[in-house]
C-alpha cells in the first residue's frame, strides 16, 4: 500500500514525451503532424556515427483537453538531451506558424502547450538549433499576438536550458513541478567555465535552489505550481488554457518593472534563502524540504504575484 | 552506425488493428522501435540500426525467440538502437507487439 | 569603448550617440535624411541581467514614442554571464525580455536591424542580433554558439576531428560565413569598402515589409539548412488544413 | 631469565616520547604528524580505520606527512583500503605491506600498485577473517581511529557509524598497543561511551568532521524495467518457496528493486509477515517503505548510513539504538549474525562462471571482498533449524532425513550483460587471469560455486540445490544467461528438461508477464518518495537530491 502523500500516479518527471501527451489529452484526440512513420529526421546525426529518432526528438500535432482543441508539441529529454535541432526545432517552428495563422478559422486552437524538456541547443548541428530557437521565440510571440496563450509546462529530466530557458520565458505561462528547471547556463557549465567555486554542480540541492521548481516559481519565473504526476499537468493546463494572454507594449513595460524590482530587491543576494529572508517567507531554510502540500499551502498565502511576461 | 536487415516467416499473422506504434525511446542504452502493419502477410522484417557493432548473432537471436513467442507475422519492424542490451530489445518488442494488438 | 570607427563609416550623416550604462550606447543617427535610433553594446561585454534591462528599456522607450524610426542595434556581446547569481535571479527571463521587446519593437512598426561587429554567443546572441528582423556582419564579427571545444567536449569528439567535419557542413561551426548558410546574418559587409552607409540605408528603406520570419528560406537557399524551412511549411500546412485531415479518417 | 614485559616496555618507551606533543590524552591537530612519528615505528603493523563508510581521513592524511626516512615498511591492517591517502604511504614507502578486505574506488589503484610491486599483498580477506586475525597473527601496534565525540580522559562516543572500532581497540588495547582516535568534537561528556577510556592513549580535534560514504543509498529513479522484473522473479520464485524470514541484502540495484517491491507486489503475494522479518543489514534508504508498511521487525547494522541516523532514532523498536537515542552498530558481531543467524543472503555480483563461481574482480580492478563471501556462504557450524534452512538442504540432498542438515540460500541476482555489454558469464573468471599475473595462489573469488543455491537474471532462475552434476549446474546456468555467448552456447534440449523439473524456471513458469514489469510497481520511485515515506525523517546526502 502507498500512502496517499507519496505519488503513485504516473510521473511526469519519469514519462517519455509521447506518454505525456496521452496523459495530458483528452483520450485519443491526438493526431500527430509528421508522425514517426514519416520518418523526418535529423540529416546531421549521421555525420557523429549516431541513431537518428524517427520524430526527432519533438512531438507535434493537436488534440483537445476537456474538449476544447489544443495545439501541442513535446520534446523528448531522453533523445540527444531534448535538444533545439533544424528538424525538431522546424517542426516547433512550423505548429506555431500553422496556429497563429489559423488563429480565429475553424482550424484555430485555444492554447499551445509547449511540453519543454531540455538541454538547450544540439551542439551537433549548433547553428540550426540556434536559429531553431530565435525563430520559435518570434513564431511564440505570433501566436500571443494572434491571442492564443502559450503554455510552458516544464518538468522533466532535462529540464529547460540554454535556449529552451529563453523560449520559457517568452511564453505567457509557464506550469513547473518542484523537479522542473530552469536556467540558461546549466550548472555544468558554469562550473567549467567559472570554477566550482562559482557552482558546485554536484550539490544537487544547491542545483535546485538555484534553478529549480520551487524557487522559480516562488521568485516569478514560473506562474503555476504543481504536483509531479501528469494528471496535475494536465489540470494545471487546462486552467492556463483560460487565462486572456496579452503580448503588448504594456505587458513588456509591466515586465520591465518586474525585472528591475528583482534585481533591485535581491541583485545582492548569492543563495535563495537569503532572498526568501528578504521576501519574509516564514523558515527561509526549509523551503526546498517542506512537503509539496505544505509548500502549496505556502504559495496560496503569499499569492502569486506576476502579470506580466 | 551498423545497418542490416533480419527476416523471419511467424506461424500467424500478428492480431489487433493498429497500423502502427512506437515504443522506447533512443536513449542511451535503450531503443526505438517503430511497428507497421503489412496486412495478409506472415513474413517479419526486422530492420535495425544500431550504435552498437558486432552484434548481429545477438540480434538475430533476440528476433529469432521474439518470433517464436508472440508470432508477429506482418510485421514492418524499425529499430534505432543507441546501445540497448539484449534483454531490453526482447522487452520493447513485446511492448511493441502488446500495443499492436490493441483493438483500436 | 564604443565602435567609433563603424559608427562613422555607417552614420556619416551625424549621430548623437553616447556611452551609456553596463557597456551600453545609444542615442540617435541620421540615415538618407532619416532619424534612426541605434543602440548598442560594445566590449564583448558577457549579458547579464543588468545590461538587458538596460538595453530592453530603452527598446521600450522607443516602442512608446510611437515614431516609427528604424532601430540599429550595434552589438559586440559575448555569450551570456556565467554566474550563479545570474543565474538564480533568472537570466533566461532576463534575456527573454530583451529578445522579446527586440521583437515587439520589429512587429509595432520600426525596421530592426543589427550589425554584428564583435562576437556574440548562445543565449546573448538569441537575445540581441538574432531578435532583429535582419543581421548584417561586419569586420570582427564572430558569432557562434558555442566554440569548438567546448563542443568537442560534449560531443566527446577530438578537436581535429570536429574541427575536419566543421569543414563539410556549416550546421554547427562558428563564424559569419556558418551562420550566413543557416539564413541567420543576411549580409556582410566590410567597413573598408565605403559603402555601409549606402547598403544601411538600403536596408532601411525595405521597411514595411510583412512580418514573417524568413530566415529559413534563406538557410535552404543557402544551402546551410536544408530541411528547415520545409519541414516547417509542411507542418503549417498540415496543422492549417487539419480539419478535412481528420474528417478523412 | 625471559622477560615477558618487552611489549608493555616498548609501549612505556613510545608512550613517553609521544610526550612533548600532548596535553593528558589531547593532541592538537598541528602536533599529530609528530605524534605519529614518536609512535610508530618502521615494519609495524597499522590499522589506520577505515572501512567502506567512515573513514579517519585527517590521520590518514597525517600519517602520509611523516618522513619515510623515520617510519617505513609498515604493513596496514585493515578493513578498507578506499582513500587516496592510503595508496599513497606505499606509494612513498612509508607502507609495503598489506592485509584488507575492501578497496572500492580505490580498486585500479590497488591493481596497479601490485602490479609495480609497490604494495606486497598479504590476503585480501572478508571481514569477520580479517577481524579474526586481529586476535591471531595480525594484531595491530598501532591503531588510528574515527570517533564522533571524545571526553578528556578517551572516552569515545562512536556515534551511529560505531562500525570496525570497537574491535580495532579490542586486538589493539589488550595487546599492549597504542590507539589515537580523531574526534569531530571534544567534548566535556560523551552522549554515551562506546569505547572506554582507558583503551584510548590520545584524542584529537579533526579540523572537519571524518568523511562517510554514502555507501547504501540506492536512487529508486535509477532502477530499471529489467531489475523490477528480477526482483519479481526473486520474490514469487524464491522468498514466496522458501519463506525465508532472516536475512541480508547486498547492495546492488536489483535488491533495490525487491525492498522497494515488497510494500506493493510482496503485499499482492501475501508476503507480509511471512518472509523478510528480520535483517543483518545496513540502513538502506529503499528499505524505508517496506519498514512503513510493517514488513521489518527488527535490523541489525554493520555500519550506519548518511542521511538515515534521525529516521533510525525515530524507528527504535526496529533498528539497535543506544539509550542516547542514536544507532550503535557493530560490523564483526552484524557479520556473525549474516553468518550464523541468516536464512539467505542474495546480492549481485559481477561475473559467474560455469560452475557458479562469482567474482567483482575485472582484469584491472581488485575491489576486494567486503562481507559478501561470509554473508553468501554456508555455515557449517550452524546447528539451528528454520523451516527455510531445511527446505533448501532438503532439495540440495534430494532426500529428507535426521542427519540431512539444512542450507543457506545463497542467491546471485545478475543481468545477463553489464555495462558496456559486458557479458555477466563467463568461461573463465577474469579473477583467474589476474591471479596468474601477479602470482596468487589462490584466484579471489567472492562467493564460490558450490555455496550458491540459486542465480536469478531477467531470463529466470536456475536452482543449483536441484542439479544432481557439474553438466546439470553448466546447463541451468548456461539456460539463464540470455544473450551473451555462455548463455547462447546452451544445450536447447537438455535446458528444456532442467525447465521441466523446475530447475529453471522461467517468468512465464511463475505467472510473470514481461510486461507487468512497470515502474509504477515500486513503492518509491524517487529519493524524494523515500523523504516522504519517512516522514521528512530521511535526509539524503544532496548528490541524491532532484529537489
Amino acid at each position: 500500500m502507498i500512502p496517499k502523500n507519496v505519488m503513485s500516479e504516473p510521473s511526469w518527471y519519469e514519462s517519455s514525451a509521447r506518454a505525456r501527451i496521452e496523459g495530458l489529452l483528452d483520450s485519443g484526440s491526438f493526431e500527430e503532424i509528421l508522425p514517426p512513420q514519416s520518418r523526418v529526421m535529423s540529416p546531421h546525426l549521421a555525420l557523429f556515427d549516431l541513431p537518428p529518432a524517427f520524430d526527432d526528438g519533438m512531438i507535434v500535432g493537436r488534440g483537445q483537453i476537456d474538449g476544447c482543441p489544443v495545439a501541442v508539441a513535446a520534446q523528448e529529454g531522453q533523445f540527444m538531451g531534448g535538444t533545439f535541432a533544424e528538424v525538431s526545432g522546424a517542426k516547433l517552428v512550423g505548429l506555431l506558424r500553422g496556429v497563429a495563422h489559423s488563429a480565429g478559422t475553424r482550424q484555430g486552437v485555444g492554447a499551445v502547450l509547449l511540453l519543454l524538456d531540455t538541454g538547450g541547443v544540439r551542439l551537433q548541428e549548433a547553428n540550426a538549433g540556434e536559429m531553431a530557437v530565435s525563430e520559435t521565440i518570434r513564431a511564440i510571440i505570433d501566436v500571443r499576438r494572434a491571442g492564443v496563450p502559450v503554455i510552458a509546462l516544464i518538468g522533466g529530466r532535462a529540464g529547460a536550458f540554454g535556449g529552451g530557458g529563453l523560449v520559457t520565458a517568452c511564453c505567457s505561462h509557464v506550469v513547473i513541478s518542484e523537479q522542473g528547471r530552469i536556467s540558461v547556463s546549466g550548472p555544468e557549465v558554469i562550473e567549467t567555465n567559472k570554477g566550482v567555486e562559482e557552482f558546485d554542480s554536484r550539490d544537487r540541492a544547491l542545483v535546485w535552489r538555484v534553478t529549480g521548481g520551487r524557487s522559480r516559481v516562488l521568485l516569478g519565473g514560473a506562474d503555476s505550481y504543481v504536483k509531479g504526476d501528469v494528471g496535475s499537468f494536465r489540470k494545471a493546463a487546462a486552467q492556463a488554457r483560460n487565462s486572456t494572454p496579452s503580448f503588448s507594449l504594456e505587458t513588456l513595460e509591466r515586465e520591465q518593472e518586474r525585472l528591475t524590482e528583482r534585481l533591485k530587491l535581491y541583485g545582492s543576494c548569492h543563495d535563495t534563502p537569503e532572498i526568501w529572508r528578504i521576501a519574509g517567507l516564514p523558515e527561509p531554510e526549509g523551503i526546498a524540504d517542506m512537503t509539496e502540500d505544505d509548500f502549496m499551502s505556502l504559495l496560496a498565502k503569499e499569492g502569486l504575484h506576476h502579470d506580466a511576461r | 552506425m551498423e545497418k542490416f536487415t533480419i527476416q523471419a516467416q511467424a506461424k500467424e499473422p500478428l492480431g489487433g488493428e493498429r497500423s502502427e506504434a512506437v515504443t522506447g525511446v533512443v536513449a542511451s542504452g535503450n531503443l526505438e522501435i517503430l511497428f507497421e502493419r503489412n496486412k495478409d502477410s506472415l513474413v517479419v522484417t526486422v530492420e535495425v540500426m544500431t550504435a552498437s557493432h558486432g552484434y548481429k548473432p545477438v540480434w538475430d537471436a533476440v528476433i529469432r525467440d521474439f518470433v517464436e513467442r508472440v508470432s508477429p507475422g506482418g510485421m514492418h519492424i524499425s529499430i534505432h538502437d543507441n546501445g540497448a542490451r539484449p534483454d531490453t530489445v526482447l522487452l520493447r518488442l513485446m511492448q511493441g507487439a502488446r500495443l499492436m494488438e490493441a483493438q483500436s | 569603448m564604443m565602435p567609433d570607427e563603424l559608427i562613422s563609416a555607417l552614420f556619416p550623416q551625424g549621430h548623437t550617440i553616447s556611452p551609456g550604462a553596463e557597456n551600453t550606447f545609444s542615442g540617435q543617427a541620421r540615415v538618407a535624411g532619416k532619424t534612426v535610433e541605434v543602440l548598442g553594446i560594445a566590449d564583448s561585454t558577457p549579458l547579464g541581467p543588468e545590461t538587458a534591462l538596460v538595453l530592453a528599456g530603452r527598446v521600450l522607450e522607443i516602442v512608446r514614442l510611437r515614431s516609427g524610426a528604424p532601430i540599429v542595434f550595434l552589438i559586440d556581446t559575448a555569450s551570456q554571464r556565467m554566474t550563479r547569481r545570474d543565474e538564480m535571479l533568472g537570466l533566461n527571463e532576463y534575456l527573454a525580455h530583451l529578445a522579446k521587446s527586440i521583437t515587439l519593437a520589429g512587429v509595432s512598426g520600426h525596421r530592426t536591424v543589427s550589425v554584428l561587429y564583435g562576437t556574440a554567443a548562445a543565449g546573448a546572441f538569441i537575445a540581441t542580433a538574432l531578435s532583429t528582423q535582419t543581421m548584417v556582419a561586419v569586420d570582427g564579427a564572430h558569432p557562434s554558439v558555442m566554440d569548438l571545444p567546448s563542443i568537442a567536449r560534449v560531443t566527446k569528439l577530438p578537436l581535429d576531428v570536429l574541427t575536419e567535419k566543421a569543414k563539410e557542413t556549416p550546421v554547427f561551426a562558428p563564424g559569419v560565413a556558418p551562420l550566413a548558410a543557416t539564413g541567420a546574418v543576411s549580409e556582410v559587409w566590410k567597413i573598408s569598402d565605403r559603402q555601409c552607409a549606402e547598403r544601411l540605408a538600403a536596408l532601411l528603406a525595405e521597411g514595411g515589409q510583412d512580418d514573417a520570419d524568413h530566415r529559413d528560406v534563406l538557410g535552404a537557399s543557402r544551402g546551410g539548412r536544408k530541411m528547415a524551412a520545409d519541414v516547417a511549411r509542411r507542418v503549417e500546412a498540415a496543422f492549417t488544413h487539419d480539419a478535412t485531415v481528420s474528417e478523412a479518417r | 631469565m625471559t622477560d615477558w614485559t618487552k611489549q608493555k616496555q616498548e609501549r612505556a618507551r613510545r608512550l613517553e616520547a609521544a610526550a612533548p606533543f600532548v596535553s593528558g590524552k589531547v593532541v592538537e591537530p598541528g602536533n599529530v604528524t609528530a605524534l605519529l612519528k614518536s609512535v610508530i615505528c618502521s615494519e609495524d603493523r597499522v590499522c589506520l580505520e577505515g572501512d567502506n563508510q567512515k573513514q579517519a581521513d585527517f590521520l590518514a592524511e597525517c600519517l602520509t606527512q611523516v618522513d619515510p626516512a623515520d617510519v617505513h615498511d609498515l604493513h596496514i591492517v585493515q578493513s578498507g583500503l578506499v582513500l587516496s591517502e592510503h595508496l599513497d604511504l606505499f606509494r612513498l614507502g612509508i607502507a609495503r605491506k598489506l592485509d584488507f578486505s575492501y578497496s572500492g574506488p580505490q580498486s585500479a589503484a590497488i591493481a596497479r600498485a601490485l602490479d609495480q610491486g609497490k604494495i606486497e599483498l598479504g590476503a585480501i580477506h572478508t571481514y569477520i577473517e580479517l577481524f579474526a586475525r586481529y586476535f591471531v597473527d595480525l594484531t595491530p601496534n598501532v591503531s588510528l581511529i574515527a570517533a564522533v565525540s571524545a571526553d578528556r580522559n578517551g572516552n569515545l562516543y562512536t556515534g551511529p557509524n560505531t562500525e570496525d572500532t570497537p574491535t580495532i581497540v579490542e586486538a589493539t588495547a589488550y595487546k599492549n598497543g597504542i590507539v589515537i582516535a580523531q574526534v569531530n568534537k571534544i567534548v566535556d561528556e560523551v552522549p554515551r561511551t562506546d569505547i572506554p577510556g582507558d583503551q584510548v592513549d590520545f584524542v584529537v580535534e579533526a579540523p572537519r568532521p571524518f568523511y562517510v560514504e554514502p555507501l547504501f543509498t540506492r536512487d529508486p529513479g535509477a532502477v530499471t524495467e529489467t531489475q523490477i522484473l528480477m526482483a519479481m522473479i526473486a520474490l514469487k520464485g524464491i522468498y514466496a518457496e522458501y519463506r525465508p524470514r532472516r536475512l541480508n541484502h547486498g547492495i546492488g540495484f536489483a535488491t533495490a528493486a525487491i525492498e522497494l517491491l515488497l510494500p506493493t507486489y510482496g503485499e499482492q503475494l501475501g508476503l507480509r509477515g511471512e518472509v523478510a522479518t528480520h535483517w543483518a543489514l545496513n540502513p538502506h534508504p529503499t528499505l524505508i517503505p517496506a519498514i512503513e508498511s510493517g514488513w521489518v521487525q527488527q535490523i541489525h547494522c554493520f555500519g550506519s548510513e548518511v542521511g538515515m541516523d534521525r529516521y533510525m532514532s525515530a524507528r527504535p523498536d526496529v533498528y539497535f539504538i543506544g539509550h542516547d537515542g542514536t544507532l550503535r552498530s557493530n560490523r564483526l558481531l552484524c557479520q556473525n549474525a549474516g553468518l550464523y543467524a541468516c536464512d539467505m543472503f542474495i546480492g549481485s555480483t559481477l561475473q559467474i562462471d560455469l560452475a557458479g563461481n562469482s567474482s567483482t574482480v575485472t582484469p584491472d580492478r581488485i575491489a576486494g571482498f567486503g562481507g559478501a563471501p561470509n554473508m553468501g556462504s554456508d555455515a557449517h557450524g550452524r546447528r539451528h533449524i528454520s523451516d527455510a534452512w531445511l527446505k533448501a538442504g532438503r532439495e540440495a540432498a534430494g532426500s529428507d532425513g535426521p542427519l540431512v542438515r539444512g542450507r543457506k540460500l545463497v542467491v546471485q541476482m545478475v543481468e545477463t550483460f553489464g555495462e558496456g555489454m559486458k557479458p555477466a558469464f563467463v568461461e573463465e573468471l577474469d579473477s583467474i587471469a589476474l591471479a596468474r599475473k601477479l602470482g596468487m595462489p589462490l584466484a579471489p573469488v567472492m562467493i564460490f560455486g558450490d555455496d550458491v543455491t540459486h542465480i536469478v537474471t531477467e531470463e529466470g532462475i536456475a536452482n543449483l540445490l536441484l542439479c544432481r552434476d557439474a553438466d546439470e549446474v553448466e546447463q541451468a546456468i548456461r539456460g539463464v544467461a540470455g544473450y551473451t555467448p555462455v548463455g547462447l552456447a546452451r544445450d536447447r534440449a537438455k535446458v528444456e528438461e532442467l525447465r521441466a523439473r523446475g530447475v529453471i524456471r522461467r517468468p512465464e513458469d511463475l505467472g510473470i508477464d514481461l510486461l507487468q514489469a512497470d515502474r509504477n510497481l515500486l513503492a518509491a520511485r524517487s529519493v524524494r518518495d523515500l523523504v516522504t515515506w519517512s516522514d521528512g525523517l530521511y535526509a539524503p546526502p544532496s548528490k541524491f537530491r532532484n529537489w
